[in-house]
């Protein structure tokens, strides 16, 4: 196991947004996080990378362990030595994830030098190289270049190349196409897919879009409302959910065979952190819930790898 | 907008500097509205022999060098401070509204003739504009509060005219466009309301800017001529017994610095309250 | 078609970029040359990519912009020269919901207060009860009436935008990405509402949108845009695309099951630049089946007796 | 970069023609006949003439206008109408001063301020920043003629450690240049403050975090610079807001210089005086912003390549 999350909790000031979240990645598996905003799946990514005391969020239970090494246990210092050398991270919106006033390659070049030990000259030919497995026309020209002169979808390949140059185990990426067009955004996943299977690198896909993780993942946690209402092999996942609220996920994308009308959502909304209801989160949208689950927090059922925390599970009724 | 404005306000109420700033501000309109009343003394009753008295029962802080009562020279002074600076930041604040609007909501030629004047103008200091204008007016109350008033036009016009343009640009207004509303009806619905709060934030702030610029130009000589007392000609007839009598310029200053203090905090505690509600919002 | 309700006409926009010293003026075609009908009742959807212009020729067709060439037809009547009285009549019979349920509402005003703007602007007494029903048409409780846009989450604001559009009931209603900033829970919900009101008020919809698979379960017609241009018209949601623009997207479009992945090798590169446009086909670059021909000479929109058309040298058989 | 500021300086000369206008129109604008008012009353017939012939005053108003802007342009400024001596002696006489003055104080400013910003906003909401926009509240709402006075009283008078005013050596600029220094620094300081923590907060700060850098080399290596981009912005538009600091401050410590002479001239209605002050405190203004968004330049790459 590389990373396992175990009963994780995080604070922001006095609200609890995330509560108990546990789940674990192998070497080399593609894990989706999904969940619709305000699910706590960017929380996620920002705990494991230790970025959460940015945004004033501090991890307040549980554990976060990396290859046997509890991270939430590290001083500010050696959690720092984690980021870019084995965990890489790659952010939503390409357009501001990166520094305008410094050239493409010197912000690909540091992670190498710093991470690798690598003198200048070294860390620029592994920036080129990168930048031609990512299928960048012109590296050279490019790494000379400032962001204000790349487009957001060749933007989001630096922040890619960025991401591999430090050999990492485990790249975190939240919602990496969510701002790029439809097919800029088949090229991305299909690049990105495509260099974390040859490195044998771990990904963690953050992202809202059911029909990335069917294409993407190998397995998935779905999140909702701050609590892990499901985790599982992806096949498994949307042959036969166990949580309704995966069903009523994957039945919000719209498929070609489906007729008019067919179509209709989840009724209400994801509560905020301050009006989360009592027992499962879910229950005020949920076409199964039962005064159980007005009342009762479902516990996390855990069997083998997967696990699922609901009442009346799809999967007890069909077996 | 009332209980809108009524909410905003007491939550920049709720700090503790917030209630010190505006009790201060309370005593100096006090002090100012009813100088006639709370004071034994005429402003401008010389007595020589009272000359240079330091801090006492009689005369709280003293008397000037023709033997003057400090504090009701301070009292009448804030009369003539403040009205000019609120006068005049009224003048700045409806004209730049007028002005800004036409040119935030036309565009076009209006809109880059008026930008040219008022960047040019903007990027000169407000000392200096004013200093121009009392040389073209002449010194005196109505030279410094057109001065003031003019030097200031240039800030609103550019806030009024920023405001006018992004919220422009928001959707609301195009809806209404699309429902078949007219120009006028969309700047009166839309865009003046919606930037009357921001702009009457800054127009408090520039108040204290203001009443620092009334001073200079009263120290300077040019404001309000003798004997009218205001803050500023106090201090600048007090500079000649600077070693002698210090409090002459002393508690005038004292007075400026407070009253300025006090408008930045309570400002800023307004703008601190309004953007809890925007984020309330957008939350 | 016999009576189409809207007509367009060579409709076409051009946008000049402010001039920068000692540069030559910019200027870019976001809408060129696009001529569509649409008849009553009909549900057209258009479909491309950011900066396709699908959005300006949303507005085009309500003239919210003017278009520098090229006429438009509601119901027998040229928009595109009425007077601004006969304008703002004209309003009454058509709509628009907004993409950003955030910035559409105004936050000075109650629900109250946005649903009896298009009356007032009209100079229109609100009737009673109306607002009422307008909330409730939009499936919201009437007790929000007086609350504040803030005061609502992104599904219910753009309900209000819905019944804002509704309120003057107009026939014709443009939709511009009206989900594209939702939850796919809430999108759902909106597009199931939308469909509703369309079987209960007989409404005619133009459907702005950037996720064909979206469009194909909304729409009865398809337009695909590209670079300003028409490139295809899907004549209903299943028919099968033949210019390889539009097979692209589709391909782009990732399905919600593991079992059926894509294994197709995306298309490369990016939508060429507005200020220079190349002087054939715009999606030449980016094409396998393109030829010399296709970098040159610009292809017609080609209609078939069945409603297709495409614009293509070499079309997918 | 050289055809950059040769584009820039091309669009100041607009700017300088409407200013010279304006400066111009003063001699119009005030009470009185220009020609009164350019000479001593009791002026002979003859300097009359001379002056009527000199600038073409029965000329049209914008023949009048090219002609004195033609004299001044040759550096010819005009005759004091007090002093008897020509303008451009008395205008040379004092610049170099304001120079230093203005010179030393923006330098102060602009180093402390800097500093004290990002110091404050790396202390955001503790006690350090508190401090220091506590500071930057006084310096932002003292009058600087006030605080002049103060510190004479408390550094010159009573502790004797500077002149109490002139312009003997280095001891005399001290008083003067914290007195503008620090109305100069609040602005300086609470302008980075905002810029710092508004840079800290985007995106790419993220990605820094997440590639392994320390805190310190992202806030000074690159916070730092894209938050210097909106300081250098305020201040190359608010040089003339502390050249007008400067104003009051020389005449508060009795310093030649040009606030000093324009003040003198202004009670004295000495025109062409006035109007030589303004005009070199413009010509500040102007290339202050001229070295500003040159600065801009050299530090935003989308600048040089003509974006935004």
């Amino acid at each position: 196991m590389l990373l396992g999350v175990d009963t994780l909790s995080v604070s922001i000031g006095g609200a609890m947004p995330l509560e108990g979240i546990r789940f674990d990645i192998r070497k080399g598996e593609i894990v989706g996080i999904v969940g619709e905003s305000g699910s706590g799946k960017s929380l996620t990514a920002l705990a494991i990378t230790g970025l959460l005391p940015l945004i004033g969020g501090r991890v307040s239970a549980g554990s976060i362990s990396f290859e046997g090494t509890d991270l939430t246990k590290l001083s500010p210092r050696e959690r720092r030595a984690y980021n870019g050398r084995r965990i890489g991270f790659i952010t939503q919106n390409p357009m501001t994830a990166l520094d305008p006033l410094q050239r493409i390659g010197e912000q690909v070049d540091v992670v190498s030098r710093l991470h690798l030990g690598l003198p200048p000259h070294a860390a620029r030919a592994r920036t080129v190289e990168l930048f031609r497995q990512m299928r960048i026309a012109a590296p050279e020209a490019i790494a000379e270049a400032y962001p204000h002169q790349l487009s957001g979808g060749m933007k989001q390949r630096v922040v890619i190349a960025m991401a591999l140059a430090g050999e990492p185990d485990l790249i975190v990426a939240d919602e990496p196409t969510t701002a790029l067009d439809v097919t800029v955004q088949a090229q991305i996943i299909h690049l990105l897919a495509e260099e974390v299977r040859n490195r044998h690198i771990a990904l963690m896909m953050i992202t809202h879009d059911m029909s990335i993780v069917a294409q993407l993942c190998d397995r998935v946690a779905v999140l909702y409302a701050g609590r892990v209402a499901e985790v599982s092999d992806v096949r498994a996942l949307f042959a036969h959910p166990a949580h309704p609220y995966t069903r009523a996920l994957i039945d919000c994308i719209p498929r070609p065979d489906m007729a008019r009308g067919a179509l209709t959502g989840i009724p209400g909304a994801v509560p905020a952190v301050a009006d989360y209801p009592s027992g499962c989160r879910f229950h005020p949208r949920c076409p199964r819930a039962t005064d159980l689950c007005r009342t009762q927090v479902p516990a996390l059922v855990t069997d083998g790898r997967d696990s699922h925390a609901c009442h009346h599970s799809l999967r007890d009724t069909h077996g | 907008m009332i209980d809108r404005s009524l909410s905003v306000l007491k939550v920049a109420l709720g700090s503790f500097k917030g209630r010190v700033a505006a009790a201060w501000l309370l005593v100096v309109i006090v002090a100012a509205v009813f100088a006639p009343l709370l004071t034994p003394y005429a402003y401008d009753l010389q007595t020589l022999s009272q000359a240079f008295q330091p801090p006492s029962a009689s005369h709280w802080l003293g008397t000037d060098e023709f033997g003057r009562d400090l504090m009701t020279r301070l009292m009448y002074g804030a009369r003539t401070s403040l009205s000019v600076s609120v006068v005049a930041i009224g003048l700045s604040v409806s004209l730049g509204l007028v002005f800004g609007a036409i040119a935030g909501y036309f565009g076009g030629r209006v809109d880059r003739a008026i930008t040219v004047v008022v960047d040019l103008t903007w990027s000169f200091p407000e000392i200096l504009l004013a200093l121009i204008l009392v040389a073209i007016i002449g010194p005196g109350v109505t030279g410094t509060l057109l001065a003031i008033g003019v030097a200031y036009l240039a800030q609103f016009t550019r806030l009024a005219r920023g405001q006018i343009m992004s919220l422009r640009s928001e959707t609301f207004v195009e809806a209404a466009r699309s429902l078949g509303a007219s120009d006028s009806f969309i700047l009166a619905h839309h865009l003046i309301p919606n930037t009357l709060a921001p702009v009457l934030v800054t127009a408090m702030l520039a108040t204290g800017d203001a009443i620092i610029l009334e001073a200079t130009l009263g120290f300077f000589g040019l404001g309000a001529q003798p004997p009218t007392p205001s803050w500023g000609g106090m201090m600048s007839s007090g500079t000649a017994q600077l070693f002698r009598a210090p409090g002459i310029i002393l508690f005038p200053g004292l007075a400026v610095a407070l009253t300025v203090i006090a408008i930045n905090i309570f400002g800023d505690a307004l703008v601190a309250a309004m953007d809890v509600r925007s984020r309330e919002r957008k939350a | 078609m016999a009576d189409p309700l809207i007509t367009l006409d060579g409709v076409t926009r051009r946008f000049d970029m402010p001039r920068r010293f000692g540069q030559p003026a910019l200027s870019m075609l976001a809408v060129d040359g696009v001529s569509v009908r649409i008849a009553r009742g009909e549900v057209v959807g258009v479909v491309g990519e950011s900066g396709c212009g699908k959005s300006t020729l949303a507005r085009l067709v309500l003239r919210l912009i003017e278009p520098s060439a090229g006429t438009v037809t509601f119901d027998g009547t040229d928009l595109t020269d009425l007077s601004a009285d006969k304008m703002r009549l004209a309003r009454r019979r058509m709509s628009m919901v907004f993409q950003d349920p955030y910035s559409s509402l105004d936050p000075r005003y109650t629900l109250e207060d946005v649903l009896s703007e298009p009356f007032r602007a009209q100079g229109l007494k609100v009737p009673p009860g109306r607002i009422d029903e307008l909330l409730t048409a939009v499936g919201l409780s009437n007790r929000l009436a007086h609350a504040y846009p803030h005061q609502l989450s992104g599904g219910q604001r753009q309900r209000v935008g819905i019944a804002r559009a509704l309120a003057l009931s107009p026939e014709f209603m443009v939709l511009d990405e009206p989900t594209a900033s939702l939850d796919v829970s809430i999108q759902a919900q909106i597009i199931d509402l939308l469909l509703r009101l369309a079987g209960e008020r007989s409404l005619t919809y133009l459907f702005i949108s950037h996720d064909l698979g979206l469009v194909s379960y909304f729409c009865d017609r398809i337009l695909v845009m590209y670079f300003g241009r028409i490139v295809e018209v899907l004549p209903g949601p299943k028919a099968v695309p033949r210019h390889p623009y539009t097979r692209a997207l589709m391909d782009s479009s990732f399905v919600p099951d593991p079992a059926a992945r894509r294994t197709l090798v995306p298309i490369t590169g990016e939508p060429p630049s507005v200020h220079t446009p190349p002087p054939g086909c715009a999606f030449a670059a980016r094409c396998i089946r393109a030829s010399d021909s296709c970098r040159t000479t610009r292809p017609p929109l080609a209609e078939t007796p069945d409603g297709a058309a495409v614009a293509c040298h070499h079309p997918i058989a | 970069m050289f055809t950059y500021v040769l584009k820039r300086l091309l669009t100041l000369v607009p700017v300088f023609l409407a200013v010279s206008f304006v400066i111009f129109m003063i001699l119009h604008l005030i009470p009185g006949n220009p020609v009164d008012n350019l000479l001593r009353v009791g002026s002979s017939p003859d300097m009359r003439a001379e002056i009527e012939a000199k600038y073409g005053l029965d000329r049209p108003l914008l023949v009048q206008y090219v002609i004195w802007l033609f004299h001044v342009l040759q550096g010819d400024l005009g005759t004091a109408i007090v002093a008897r001596r020509p303008v451009a002696t008395i205008i040379g006489g004092a610049l170099p001063y304001s120079l230093q003055l203005g010179g030393a104080a923006l330098l102060f400013s602009s180093t402390l301020g800097i500093l004290l910003g990002i110091v404050a906003a790396w202390f955001r909401d503790r006690w350090p920043d508190q401090a220091i926009m506590g500071g930057v509240l006084l310096g932002s709402t003292l009058p600087s003629f006030w605080m002049g006075l103060l510190f004479i009283l408390f550094f010159a008078v009573w502790l004797g450690w500077f002149p109490v005013s002139g312009v003997r050596g280095w001891q005399s600029l001290v008083l003067p240049v914290l007195t503008i220094g620090f109305g100069g620094t609040a602005l300086v300081t609470r302008v980075t403050r905002v810029a710092m923590v508004d840079a800290g907060g985007r995106d790419f700060v993220l990605l820094l975090h997440a590639k392994g850098l320390s805190p310190l080399r992202i806030a000074l290596g690159h916070v730092l610079r894209v938050a210097l981009l909106p300081v250098v912005t305020i201040l190359s538009l608010r040089i003339g807001w502390i050249l007008g600091g400067a104003v009051t401050v020389e005449v508060v410590f009795a310093r030649p210089g040009l606030g000093t002479t324009l003040i003198k001239a202004l009670s004295q209605h000495d025109y062409p005086v006035v109007q030589a002050c303004l005009l070199m405190l413009s010509v500040a203004v102007m290339l202050g912003t001229l070295i500003g968004d040159v600065l801009q330049a050299l530090l935003d790459p989308r600048m040089r390549h003509g974006h935004r």
